[in-house]
């Protein structure tokens, strides 16, 4: 038997690829991307990886929706920059900095316990709305004990300035990438196994029917208690990792922002699977870095990715995936093949169009002067005169057109077909 | 002393009752339909907007009325191709979605009005000083806001009191699962309730706008305080809605107003302003006024899941 | 037979706001006992199961699991003493498959708590049990099937099996044969019978002839209040219960 | 901008990971690049488009005048989205990409972030990159955490104060009592605790409210006019900026209060447009310059920038002079030098260095990297010649501040290579 998840089911596809390509690719990756910059990226997604894990051990898997899960990852980073800290003045004396995320693990469960013994005695919009709460009041704070928290420019620690336990030269980005890969595969196994254990399946249990696990035996609330605490540890692991990473901690890190961006990379990727979190955190980690350089409109698509997502994949990227998969292993795909391309052509000629749309729009009512000529996807045109408007929407619904009002029944009247030729 | 509370009064006040235009449709929705909207406030910016726009043209009183139908059929068109769509996967997918939509909504409202505010003013007939309290000038507006505030007020209890459609209304508040044996068509009233409590939103956004600031940030910086009001009210409470606008409006101001810390109040004791006791006790109180909304929330939620006036719980 | 009490309600009272559902209930439960309830709808059986298992908070009165008090309880506090039921909508793992539930159902029994140190799937113990409980189901051949895609039947049958796995001794079933066809029906009392014959057994019923098989006792609720308490014969014979239920409500 | 690589929302992201990767080599008269790290979207983006604007002038007219070592000068814009650990990884990007100077202003602890970003950077690695800061006043980066590769060039937070505590001593008579009110955050903070203690050792007059808001939160300021006016205060003194400030001046103005408003931003971008002439004659401002200098002064040729950058962007008006300066500066540095990768051999260049700017000599602290120049106090006008952003209101120089009159005493300790 598989994974005990919602909807992952039974797929052995999806329960052993991942642990061998993963840790390839991240072997793979910084050797094609080897700049200082693509380094710290790959590390930040290293990093948001394990963040989005220790979320979906809340979303996915107990079914708790959080608003401010950032606290702990916040937490747990400030911790660990004060004890970094203090191996600084210490002269580079004290604790290796391969273990300072274990400081950061180790507030985030502290701060986990405190704050998750009164937030987790009711799932659902109590428990959202608790958290958001927390957030809010985290953050505020953040500015105003500046003691601890050193105000809105945050504080700073030297990672070089820290003994290592293997002698290793962490001024490197390389270096600190392969630290964050040790630990999101630690951090990953553990996660993984824990939803093998009689907590991980009774939170799945308390997240379908709270009630039904009470008549086993089972307090719900410490099941969720539990599961909540040691998230906030994960969560603390992965704000002590971007301690070490960039060496700088604020208030940002406790913010709301975080909170969101985490929630939105889980769910894009697929809270019902395992590996759905991962590829969510990287895509968002990315697309959040590199598109706000070639688009000012990135945050509209974010916000529509989330949509569509939320609307017509409610198991994520992933999900889709793993679906069409399921489908094409069952046979579904036969005969069809064609009109399944088809109708995946046609729906990304339409978000082609509407990409136009959305990039003349941004000209059209942003710019100084709609009328300059810009670059449209390698043409050169003028947002003021109709011609390209016409031709991005004209783009755009005879692409959503096709897929939708054309594919789409066509794909319906062929599985009918076969399925009423097989009963025939 | 006398001074400051009467300030804190009247300003309290009249933020209570704006609080009050945009909670309770929140709460009306909520009550009805389970779904705590995150984009509420997003439709309390699009009434700002909208009324701007509208402004241009048929001028101020116009656009009084106009405005608020527009962000009502835009939360109609919402709830009937969106949230309908998403409500089968169950209340955690139709949180995320209204949060996506604020994002979603606060870009376009960029997009097509830019990220500075917009010079959206007073009409002139109501941008006069009505009278002047202890060397402080109240003008004619803040005083029409209170009027609006409590036209919707008494409209609304009208409307969930006398007519058919309130009682129905009433009986989902308090009954959801009793709606569809009413035998009315609950998708219909569920697209109603929406855009109703859209448009009670947008009502809110067409005057705030005016005492405010009208930018894309309008709607992020409201929105939580909105979900206070509505815990602290009770879920699907309309007149704790009331109740919980007003006490937070007056509670932050009056934290504003005065100048009070535990520090300047009992002495310093020799406590340092520093360390997390030592900041806390020299905390003014008009560094905490930021945060009493989420102090409350929180606090309203461990100890009183329900609120002031809930009849059950979230 | 031995007399000792399983169950004992005394003065059970419960009202919602200025509504009395349940007024004044006592009912004694023999250990190792059937002891069906019965009663006309809105009589307030449900609502008698809620409190019992915890569900509920009493207004008045007490109920006690072999002599310790356990009304105002929460419901895990109860089965861990000793209590489990069904309900009368199926209440499964929807999202788990029949061997899932039914190791959920055995995790606490088994004593593994919390554990997040260790495998469900390596506890041996567990997975033979469930085994045995799927044998005993007829829901071997199911075993990978999620619950929501199981059969009605099915679906009752697995309830019944998992509140029996939670090893409680008393058992509540509200209800276990409702919506189901006389040949369904029938295949789930011997399931009833069979799997809970080491247990106290308290069933809400709406179906008479099925209560006159399965039943020791018998006890009638109307209107919040005990009528009657007795062997099926002597319910049969009963003239306040001819009069207030089986007069009015005969299938 | 790079338009033309809008080519989709797929093919850009693959671009853009191979583009942040790839190292290009350049021909020798390729172009001096600098990384323009501002928030490029978001709430603030109109504040980091307006600086880009800037930016982006001051290098075309350079440029026609022969470029810098022969070299045209390319403004590259990097969005930060207001974040300092996403402006730390746009250092990063810069160095990379193998430019060796960013600029950037808006926010200190954005400032705070790069400086140790480029002093880490610099100290690990050899491709060295220098900071040049054009509006981030928080007095640390040229005090406690001063650096050899940063240079400001606007004044710093103390050095406004000190210009405007000079004025104020000049207008003793009606100064009485003053009110401050500022931003619950470092920058404020700072304000609020200086400003006291210049009260105190320079002016006959006293503080009668010190009260810090949160920052950018606050909708509605007539709780806190309440308080202005129970004080009695006669004076308001604010380092609020955006719309903490509009709103402020704007809820005094609905209240009828009389009071004078001190502030940094009064003539920052959208303020005088948000405020209108409810300002006039009481939102007074500290800067560098305002556009009606070039008229009081007869700066004939800064007229004409003026107005050119008008002309191209009508609906902001050139307002950071402190960027004429700035871009001036690293020209005569990197000529000096005659090589502009040589990032250690610049920054020792512009040490000291002396510029002729149209409002008079500026000069670059060789302490602290602290740029020292004449500072106006100016007050809010629907006369003046040009308005800002299209207000209808513009600015009245009330006093001239000379060099001497606005500077500050620096405790840094550099550490130089």
């Amino acid at each position: 038997m598989a994974t005990n998840t919602a909807a992952g089911g039974a797929s052995n596809l999806l329960r052993f690829w991942p642990w061998v390509v993963i840790p390839l690719l991240a072997l793979i990756l910084p050797q094609i991307f080897d700049s200082r910059h693509g380094i710290t990226l790959l590390s930040h997604m290293g990093i948001a990886i394990i963040f989005a894990l220790s979320y979906n051990m809340l979303l996915g898997n107990t079914g708790l929706l959080s608003f401010g899960h950032a606290v702990y990852y916040g937490l747990g980073a400030y911790v660990a920059m004060h004890v970094l800290r203090m191996v600084n003045d210490a002269g580079g004396e004290g604790l290796p900095l391969e273990l300072i995320p274990v400081v950061g693990a180790a507030a985030g469960l502290f701060f986990g316990v405190i704050f998750g013994s009164f937030s987790v005695r009711r799932a659902g919009v109590v428990f959202a709305m608790i958290t958001l709460g927390l957030g809010a009041l985290v953050h505020s704070s953040s500015l105003m004990f500046s003691d601890f928290f050193g105000g809105e420019a945050g504080l700073f620690g030297n990672r070089v300035a820290a003994p290592s336990l293997f002698g290793v030269d962490y001024g490197s980005n390389t270096n600190t990438y392969y630290l964050v890969v040790a630990w999101a595969l630690i951090a990953a196994i553990f996660i993984y196994l824990l939803r093998k254990t009689p907590l991980g399946w009774m939170a799945n249990a308390v997240r379908d029917n709270p009630e039904r696990a009470q008549f086993v035996g089972y307090n719900p609330t410490i099941v969720r208690f539990i599961q909540f605490a040691l998230a906030a540890m994960f969560a603390g692991l992965a704000g002590g990792l971007f301690v070490i990473t960039d060496e700088i901690v604020n208030d940002e890190s406790v913010g709301q922002i975080q909170s969101g961006i985490v929630l939105l990379g889980t769910y894009i990727g697929g809270i019902g699977y395992f590996i759905g979190p991962m590829v969510g955190a990287a895509l968002v980690t990315v697309l959040e870095s590199s598109l706000s350089s070639y688009t000012e409109a990135w945050v509209l698509y974010f916000g529509l990715l989330f949509i569509s997502i939320v609307m017509f994949a409610p198991m994520g990227l992933v999900g889709i995936v793993h679906t069409q998969y399921l489908t094409w292993k069952a046979g579904g795909w036969k005969g069809n093949t064609g009109i399944r391309l088809y109708m995946l052509l046609a729906g990304l000629v339409g978000i082609f169009g509407a990409i136009c749309v959305i990039e003349l729009s941004y000209h059209y009512f942003r710019s100084w002067d709609p009328s300059a000529p810009f670059g449209l996807m390698g043409f050169t045109v003028n947002a003021t005169t109709a011609l390209p408007w016409l031709v991005s929407f004209g783009i755009a619904i005879i692409g959503f057109g096709l897929m939708l009002f054309h594919g789409k029944p066509m794909l319906a009247r062929r599985i009918s077909a076969t399925s009423e030729g097989g009963n025939a | 002393m006398f001074e400051t509370i009467a300030y804190s009064i009247l300003n309290g006040v009249l933020y209570g009752t704006l609080l009050f235009m945009m909670s309770s449709g929140l709460t009306l929705i909520f009550g009805m339909m389970g779904v705590l909207n995150f984009a509420h406030a997003s439709f309390y910016m699009l009434g700002a907007y909208f009324a701007y726009t509208l402004g241009l043209a048929t001028g101020f009183w116009v656009a009084l009325f106009l405005a608020p139908i527009l962000v009502g059929a835009a939360g109609a068109l919402v709830e009937r191709y969106g949230l309908r769509r998403v409500h089968q996967y169950g209340h955690v997918p139709e949180l995320l979605f209204t949060f996506g939509l604020a994002y979603v909504i606060e870009e376009l409202v960029a997009l097509f009005w830019g990220t500075v505010p917009v010079p959206y003013k007073a009409p002139a007939s109501l941008d006069f000083t009505a009278f002047s309290l202890m060397g402080l000038d109240y003008s004619m507006f803040k005083v029409f806001i209170l009027l609006v505030a409590i036209v919707m007020f008494v409209g609304l209890w009208l409307l969930l009191k006398k007519t058919r459609a309130g009682l129905v209304i009433q009986g989902a508040l308090s009954r959801p699962d009793m709606v569809g044996a009413l035998g009315h068509n609950v998708p219909m009233v569920f697209t109603f309730v929406f855009a109703f409590g859209c448009a009670l939103a947008g009502l809110g956004g067409v005057v705030g706008g005016i005492q405010f600031v009208t930018d894309p940030g309008m709607a992020f910086m409201m929105g939580p305080i909105v979900f206070v009001v509505v815990v602290l009210g009770g879920l699907g409470s309309v007149p704790g809605a009331l109740v919980a606008s007003l006490i937070i409006g007056i509670l932050q101001t009056f934290f504003l107003s005065i100048n009070f810390s535990l520090a300047g109040a009992i002495g310093s004791l020799g406590i340092e302003d520093s360390g997390f006791f030592g900041v806390l006790w020299h905390m003014e109180t008009t560094r905490i006024a930021a945060v009493l909304p989420y102090l409350l929330l929180v606090l309203t939620l461990i100890f009183r899941p329900r609120g002031l006036f809930g009849k059950r719980e979230a | 037979m031995t007399k000792r009490n399983a169950l004992e309600l005394k003065a059970v009272k419960k009202n919602f706001g200025r509504a009395e559902i349940i007024r004044g209930v006592n009912l004694d439960v023999h250990e190792h006992e059937r002891h069906v309830i019965i009663g006309p709808n809105g009589a307030g059986k449900s609502t008698l199961f809620n409190l019992i298992s915890g569900r509920l908070k009493v207004s008045d009165g007490s109920i006690k699991l072999f002599d310790k008090n356990i009304h105002n309880m929460p419901a895990h506090k109860v089965n861990r003493m000793g209590l489990s039921r069904s309900f009368q909508v199926t209440n499964l793992f929807q999202n788990m498959t029949v061997m899932q539930n039914l190791r959920c159902s055995l995790l606490w029994s088994e004593g593994h708590k919390y554990a997040f140190w260790k495998s469900v799937m390596k506890q041996d113990r567990v997975t033979e049990h469930a085994l045995a409980l799927a044998e005993e189901l007829n829901l071997s051949s199911q075993a990978d099937t999620p619950a929501s895609l199981l059969t009605y039947a099915e679906q009752r049958a697995l309830e019944v099996g998992c509140t029996v796995a939670s090893g409680a001794e008393v058992i509540l079933l509200d209800e276990p044969t409702a919506g189901m066809s006389r040949t369904e029906a029938n295949d789930a009392i011997q399931l009833i019978q069979r799997m809970t014959g080491k247990n106290t057994l308290v069933v809400v019923e709406h179906d008479l002839s099925v209560v006159f098989e399965l039943a020791d006792r018998i006890s009638v609720l109307v209107y919040g209040e005990i009528i009657a308490t007795g062997t099926p014969d002597e319910i049969r014979n009963n003239a306040a219960v001819q009069e207030a239920y089986l007069g009015t409500e005969v299938h | 901008m790079q338009l033309n690589k809008k080519a989709g929302l797929f093919t850009g992201t693959m671009i853009g990971l191979s583009m942040a990767v790839s190292t290009v080599t350049w021909a020798d008269n390729h172009p001096i690049r600098i990384s323009y790290i501002e928030p490029l979207s978001g709430p603030f983006a109109n504040v980091g488009d307006a600086g880009l604007k800037h930016f982006r002038f001051a290098a075309e007219k350079l440029n026609n005048e022969g470029g810098i070592l022969g070299r045209d000068v390319e403004i590259v814009a990097m969005d930060n989205k207001q974040s300092p650990s996403e402006s730390v990884s746009l250092v990063q990007r810069s160095v990379d990409n193998g430019i060796n100077f960013v600029t950037q202003g808006n926010g200190s602890n954005v400032a705070g972030a790069i400086v140790e970003a480029v002093d880490r950077n610099n100290r690990r690695n050899d491709d060295k990159v220098l900071y040049l800061n054009y509006a981030a006043v928080d007095p640390a980066l040229t005090n406690e955490r001063c650096s050899f590769y940063h240079f400001r060039f606007d004044a710093n937070s103390a050095i406004k104060l000190e210009a405007l505590s000079n004025f104020m001593t000049t207008r003793d008579d009606e100064i009485d009592k003053i009110f401050l009110i500022n931003q619950d955050y470092s920058h404020g903070q700072f304000i609020s605790k200086r400003m006291k203690a210049l009260v105190d050792e320079k002016l006959d007059a006293e503080v009668v409210g010190d009260v810090l808001h949160p920052i950018a939160q606050v909708r509605d300021f007539s709780p806190y006019v309440s308080r202005i006016e129970q004080s009695g205060a006669d004076t308001v003194v604010t380092g609020n900026w955006g719309n903490d400030l509009s709103l402020l001046v704007r809820a005094i103005d609905s209240a009828g209060l009389d009071v004078n408003t001190y502030t940094y931003y009064g003539g920052g971008l959208g303020t005088p447009a948000a405020v209108g002439p409810r300002g006039e004659d009481i939102l007074f401002q500290v800067s560098e310059w305002h556009a009606d200098v070039n008229v009081d002064e007869g700066l004939e040729e800064y007229e004409k920038w003026f107005v050119e950058f008008k002309e191209r962007y009508p609906e902001i008006d050139w307002y950071y002079h402190r960027i004429y300066n700035q871009m001036h500066m690293l020209k005569n540095a990197i000529e000096e030098v005659g090589d502009a990768d040589d990032v250690v051999a610049i920054a020792k260049a512009m040490e000291g260095m002396e510029f002729q700017s149209p409002t008079g000599t500026v000069t670059m602290r060789a302490k602290d990297h602290q740029i020292l120049q004449p500072m106006y106090i100016s007050v809010m006008d629907a006369d003046a010649k040009y308005d800002a952003d299209n207000s209808g209101v513009g600015f009245r120089t009330v006093a001239n501040i000379p060099v001497e009159e606005a500077t500050d005493t620096t405790s840094c300790d550099m550490r130089r290579p």
